[in-house]
């Protein structure tokens, strides 16, 4: 076993049992706290498959800021294991089948893929932000400024929604 | 390390992150399970990034590796701003009828 | 294959990463000092003095006392996650200090050596993912106190964190366009032989000073802790080491970010107006660690003379200064740069 | 090529544009302009019609071509006017009997409102629109398109008053009646493609084209055509609509009733009558129903007390006597009494309407008597009306009249003497009409003799004109025999065969001499018997089956109309209320209830429809990997 097996398997180990602890703990701050950790994971394997940069944009973009949103709003709402709602028994168990009968249909079927062709191209450099840019801004800058409408849009959406009304004073 | 194992890594999370959107009622949890599917796909994305066939156009464009990671910027983009819309969605359900079930929202009134 | 490892290079680095983070304690701990030091001059006072000479020994007395404070756990709090929010904030404080370039090398005993615990060429991306996870310290502790007021201290940090991180983010955007690379180590080089950042990028530095300010949680910005309205913000709960964990963070994270304000934009371990190239490379080294830790002092002594000197911001200033001039105004400094740059490289 | 003839098209579309100035501009248009350019455009028309008549009469026959109308792989049915004797001459009838008529209403219908006036000038534009290109047409489509066209605007004009039921329900039983006859005539148009590929009277009138018809072929086409004709010109067994039509206005029932429209079966046949000729059955047949219903319709007439009824029943007669000229194969006859009927039928219902107009809306024959004090143009012109139809030497009805009957005699001398009593009650029953509408005493209210006059000019001015055409419209077919060259027959003879009746000349001045020896007799017995009219009780035996017309109506209502309201009646009640809206109901019905079955899965809770998409995607994927 190679270094890099150890390593992938000790971050898949800990991406599957923090995300599988993230949908079974009943405190919304834990599962909060679980998906972070699962971040931190993936963020790991991305530098494992030399694609540094897209490791710290994962853990800006998504331990930095969305979880913070996330914990944010769950402590704001003041939220934990008593206010929890809970899905019945049965749902749950058919959810569960469901979900574990999907995920070996699809392993079954990526199974037939012929591996032997899929040869290891990238050296390493493909990850670096240089290259990384001249992509983006050279190809993809359509895409990339539609994109930011988009984000601008969406932002200028979460202001709207969270606006507080105007409350009459009437009432 | 073999595309295989990072296929069925991703598939994993991607199956947890279905399981959770099926067994939770709690909005922000069903949230997450969303977010941790993208990044399933994500993982996949740069697992292939790395490891894909040599066909005849991977060897004619340069940048033919790098073209996967900036579907991950986008998707990256994409999830952002789900959440920010997202979360002030939630956050004013939360102040309309203070609860987070997702099963109570299923009517359009009242 | 594990024995493929350069035993030497982890050694060295293991050295290395033991010195940077029992320096960044020794200088936070003595920063604790100044900082009453520095106080006492600006009100005119003595400050301490009774232990040892000059009460040099002031932090160690402060430290013992921590220590022997009685640990309190709250009731119905996660115990496991009061413990983590310290430990983390710790955690994130010294985690920081791992690309910084502390020097040029070293040649000891034939074997050179790289005074930076990690050259990477995101370097300074790898700061601000540090920085960003800063505030889990503060959040999970604040949250776990299970106290309205530990939890208003928290959000409040969050809130303020996020929101000068961005307008930091844009004006380091503009530094990048100038420097071209991540690298914190290129950087330093690049100042060695031209100009520093700082004659570049006024108000980029500016901009990047008055968010590290926000970023420390420093006055004028120290909303999360404001004694007189939240007690003691988010460590309102804790006692003994745990809080001296949250304290020494913060002085950890004003060292480290003096540093790292020093290394892009005023040269780093560059000695102005010197040609380091005609000594030999251990005294140039060392004579470069030396104008860091100057550059840094006078960093610090800034933050302890402003902390004295201006009073705290009212919240709603405090965001306004954030979201409505500090960004339009990053934004318009990336925007000339760009314009400059494009004009210049034509 | 001639240039009157590049502006043939103006003849028709003149009237159309007056249609569509007074249809639009109903509500904005005053009586006078309405009624001005209702006329003057018709006037117009006449005046093209005069040239272009004058044009064929020194030989210009010829078709113009406008547009390919329909183009299809074997067939091409082109939009062609078809200019030549026969449609001149009724170009001129359409016209110029149209325009006087036009002249007529202004002041006729100027009680009318200005919208329902316009309205009434517009229709009748329409018409004459219609009727033109109904014998124009180059080809039997253009000529049914017309045919349609006069259906519709007699449906209109029928149903004027449209706010009277027993109206409009006649103006829908003209209307039934006239589809009735039109789908013969269409078949009649399918057999015609199918058989010859082309319905260009030029290519179907040829030698080839016919020698492409069977026998059976051309029984059954003409056959088919002529059910058409019964339909359009009120034979047995399709006339009933006739007499109800008079719920129109007065003119129209002159124009449309008695004058154009319903000679549009007779324009038909007198066209077609290269195949008619080759279909001996056909002709007797026509022969047979023309003179039964020249016999039944006079018959009716004597008894009537509608004033417009019995004009109403005298057309559908004398329509009748058409038939038999035509059956007789003696088409210019035909032609020749449409001619000459047209202009003293159109004399009598408007001299008629000139009566109801002063009657204030009387149309009761016993309510009226004495009127010749009170009208004396009104009484002149209709005597010379009643002497025309009669059959008096010298006036127009005489010429044609005896042209028909001498045609029957060398047919068969029975026929002859069926069409001579048929022509006997004509006499005998107009001068009744005449004699208890115009002599004796005033029998109406005191009231209604106060306001006893004459018309005004615009309606005896038309009287006059006609009038004199009806005295001397018979001179265009003077037989040899009384010394003329009986110039229509030759005007006619490129398009329409002359009858081949050669009769010695004693013959046809013994028949002369019989028969108007006998209606003199008829027109003397008239006046002996109603010299003195007093209203009498209700009649008996032979009489009151006369009163009430045969029952006809009677007789149709209980064979066609009760069996198909019975039949109606079951569609309505079992197949449509039952079973369709059974079917269209349970189809509602079956999808509520699936809809409320399904509506479980809408259970608006996002965690059901997470969980159903995924067993969907699981369903999809094991189908994909193991089926």
């Amino acid at each position: 076993m190679s270094i890099i097996q150890i390593i992938f398997l000790l971050l898949s180990v800990m991406a599957v049992g923090s995300a599988l602890m993230m949908i079974t703990s009943k405190n919304p701050v834990n599962s909060v706290l679980w998906l972070i950790v699962v971040f931190f994971a993936i963020s790991g394997h991305y530098i494992l498959l030399n694609a540094q940069f897209l490791a710290i944009v994962n853990i800006i973009v998504y331990a930095g800021a969305i979880m913070v949103l996330f914990l944010f709003v769950v402590m704001l709402m003041n939220l934990n294991a008593e206010t929890e709602p809970i899905k019945n028994r049965r749902l749950q168990l058919i959810g569960v089948t469901s979900g574990g009968a999907l995920m070996l249909i699809i392993i079954s079927a990526v199974s037939k893929i012929d591996v032997e062709q899929l040869v290891q191209i990238n050296a390493g450099d493909s990850g670096l932000i240089k290259v990384l840019g001249m992509n983006l801004f050279k190809n993809y800058v359509l895409p990339f400024e539609i994109s930011s409408v988009l984000f601008l849009s969406a932002m200028i959406g979460a202001v709207v929604i969270g606006k507080k009304e105007e409350i009459d004073i009437k009432k | 390390m073999d595309i295989k194992a990072y296929i069925i890594l991703s598939l994993v999370l991607f199956t947890i992150g279905i399981v959770g959107v099926l067994v939770r009622r709690n909005a922000i949890i069903i949230f997450m399970c969303v977010e941790l599917m993208l990044n399933a796909v994500n993982l996949l994305l740069v697992a292939f990034s790395k490891m894909h066939a040599m066909s005849t156009a991977a060897k004619a464009s340069a940048n033919f590796a790098s073209d996967a990671q900036i579907f991950v910027f986008f998707i990256m983009v994409v999830a952002a701003a789900e959440v920010s819309v997202g979360l002030a969605i939630i956050v004013m359900m939360y102040r309309n009828v203070h609860t987070v079930d997702v099963n109570f929202l299923n009517r359009l009134k009242n | 294959m594990l024995l493929a490892i350069d035993f030497a290079l982890l050694l060295e680095k293991l050295i290395l990463v033991v010195v940077v983070v029992f320096a960044s304690l020794g200088i936070a701990m003595y920063t604790t000092f100044a900082e009453r030091k520095v106080a006492a001059i600006l009100q005119d006072r003595r400050g301490p003095n009774r232990a040892g000479p000059f009460g040099l020994l002031q932090p160690l007395a402060d430290g013992m006392k921590l220590f022997f404070k009685e640990e309190i756990i709250p009731n119905f709090s996660s115990k496991f996650l009061f413990v983590m929010g310290p430990a983390l904030a710790m955690l994130t404080a010294c985690m920081t200090s791992a690309v910084i370039p502390w020097g040029d090398k070293i040649d000891f005993f034939g074997r050179t050596v790289d005074l930076q615990i990690a050259d990477v060429n995101i370097g300074i991306l790898y700061v601000f993912g540090v920085v960003s996870l800063g505030v889990y310290g503060i959040m999970i502790g604040s949250w776990a106190s299970n106290n309205k007021f530990s939890l208003m201290g928290g959000l409040r940090a969050a809130s303020q964190i996020i929101s000068y991180e961005l307008a930091m983010g844009i004006s380091l955007i503009a530094l990048l366009m100038i420097t071209g690379t991540l690298s914190l180590k290129e950087m330093v080089v690049q100042q060695q032989h031209g100009y520093w950042n700082v004659v570049l990028q006024p108000l980029g530095f500016l901009i990047f000073l008055v968010c590290a300010f926000a970023e420390c949680n420093r006055t004028p910005f120290d909303l999360p802790e404001a004694e007189n309205e939240l007690i003691g913000g988010y460590h309102t709960e804790y006692s003994s080491m745990k809080l001296g964990f949250y304290l020494f963070s913060e002085y950890i994270n004003m060292f480290v970010s003096s540093v790292v304000m020093a290394t892009l934009f005023f040269g780093g371990y560059d000695i102005p107006f010197f040609d380091e190239s005609v000594l030999s490379p251990n005294l140039a080294a060392i004579l470069g660690i030396v104008a860091l830790m100057t550059k840094v002092i006078a960093f610090i002594f800034l933050f302890m003379w402003v902390r004295w000197t201006i009073p705290r911001f009212r919240y709603d200033q405090l965001m306004h200064l954030g979201w409505r001039i500090l960004i339009p105004l990053a934004l318009f400094n990336m925007l000339a740069t760009g314009g400059v740059i494009l004009f210049f490289n034509k | 090529m001639n240039n009157i003839f590049k502006l043939v098209w103006l003849i028709p579309i003149l009237p159309l544009l007056g249609f569509l100035i007074n249809g639009l501009g109903r509500k904005t248009l005053s009586k006078t302009v309405s009624g001005f350019v209702g006329s003057a455009v018709v006037f117009a028309s006449f005046v093209l019609s005069v040239l272009v008549f004058i044009q064929v009469k020194a030989g210009n026959a010829s078709t113009i071509h406008f547009f390919d109308f329909i183009h299809l792989k074997s067939l091409n049915i082109a939009f062609d006017f078809k200019i030549d004797q026969l449609s001149s001459l009724f170009l001129l009838i359409i016209t110029g009997v149209g325009f006087l008529i036009h002249v007529y209403s202004t002041s006729y219908m100027h009680d009318e409102d200005g919208k329902d006036f316009a309205k009434y000038f517009a229709y009748l534009n329409l018409f004459v629109f219609s009727m033109l290109l109904l014998v124009m047409g180059g080809n039997y489509l253009i000529m049914f398109i017309g045919w349609e066209g006069v259906g519709l605007c007699s449906y209109l004009l029928i149903g004027y008053w449209f706010k009277n039921v027993d109206y409009t329900n006649a103006a829908k039983k003209a209307f039934i009646m006239n589809r009735i006859g039109d789908l013969g005539f269409l078949l009649a148009l399918f057999w015609l493609i199918s058989k010859v590929g082309t319905i260009e009277y030029n290519q179907v009138f040829t030698a080839a084209s016919l020698a492409k018809l069977s026998t059976f072929d051309i029984t059954g086409i003409t056959l088919l055509m002529f059910v058409g004709a019964t339909g359009k010109s009120a034979q047995i067994p399709l006339f009933t609509w006739l007499p109800d039509a008079m719920a129109g206005p007065t003119p129209v029932s002159a124009l449309i009733h008695a004058a154009t429209m319903v000679t549009a079966g007779i324009y038909m046949i007198a066209r077609s009558n290269a195949l008619f000729t080759l279909a001996p059955i056909t002709l007797n047949v026509i022969t047979i129903v023309g003179l039964a219903t020249a016999l039944l319709a006079a018959s009716i007439a004597i008894k009537q007390n509608d004033i417009k009824k019995v004009l109403a029943y005298s057309t559908v007669s004398q329509l009748g006597f058409m038939f038999v000229a035509l059956g007789t194969g003696n088409y210019v006859a035909a032609v020749f009494h449409v001619i000459t009927h047209a202009f003293f039928k159109a004399l009598m219902f408007l001299g008629s309407g000139s009566v109801i107009h002063a009657m204030g809306g009387e149309q009761d024959i016993r309510k009226m008597g004495g009127l010749h004090k009170h009208m004396k143009i009104t009484s002149i012109t209709f005597l010379i009306g009643c002497l025309a139809i009669a059959g008096i030497p010298g006036f127009s009805g005489f010429f044609s009249k005896d042209e028909i009957l001498a045609g029957a005699f060398s047919h068969s001398p029975v026929i002859f003497s069926l069409v001579l009593f048929a022509a006997l009650l004509t006499a005998f029953y107009m001068f009744r009409l005449y004699i208890i509408t115009f002599t004796g005493t005033f029998r109406g209210t005191h009231d209604q003799e106060h306001h006893l006059h004459e018309s005004p000019k615009a309606m005896t001015l038309p009287l006059i004109i006609l009038a004199i055409l009806s005295v001397v419209g018979g001179f265009i077919g003077v037989p040899e025999v009384l010394g003329g060259n009986h110039w229509l027959a030759s005007y006619l003879s490129p398009v329409v065969k002359s009858a081949s009746h050669h009769l010695e000349h004693s013959t046809e001045y013994m028949l002369m001499g019989i028969t108007t020896v006998l209606v003199l007799i008829s027109i003397t017995f008239a006046w002996v018997k109603f010299k003195n009219y007093k209203v009498s009780g209700e009649s008996t035996g032979l009489g009151k089956i006369l009163e009430n017309k045969w029952y006809v109506d009677e007789l149709y209502q209980m064979a066609i109309v009760n069996p198909l309201k019975s039949i109606s009646a079951f569609f309505n009640n079992i197949i449509e209320m039952k079973l369709i809206d059974g079917a269209v109901n349970g189809v509602g019905k079956l999808v509520t209830y699936s809809s409320r079955q399904l509506r479980w899965l809408q259970s608006g809770q996002v965690g059901a429809y997470v969980l159903l998409m995924v067993i969907g995607m699981l369903i999809l994927f094991f189908i994909q990997l193991f089926l």
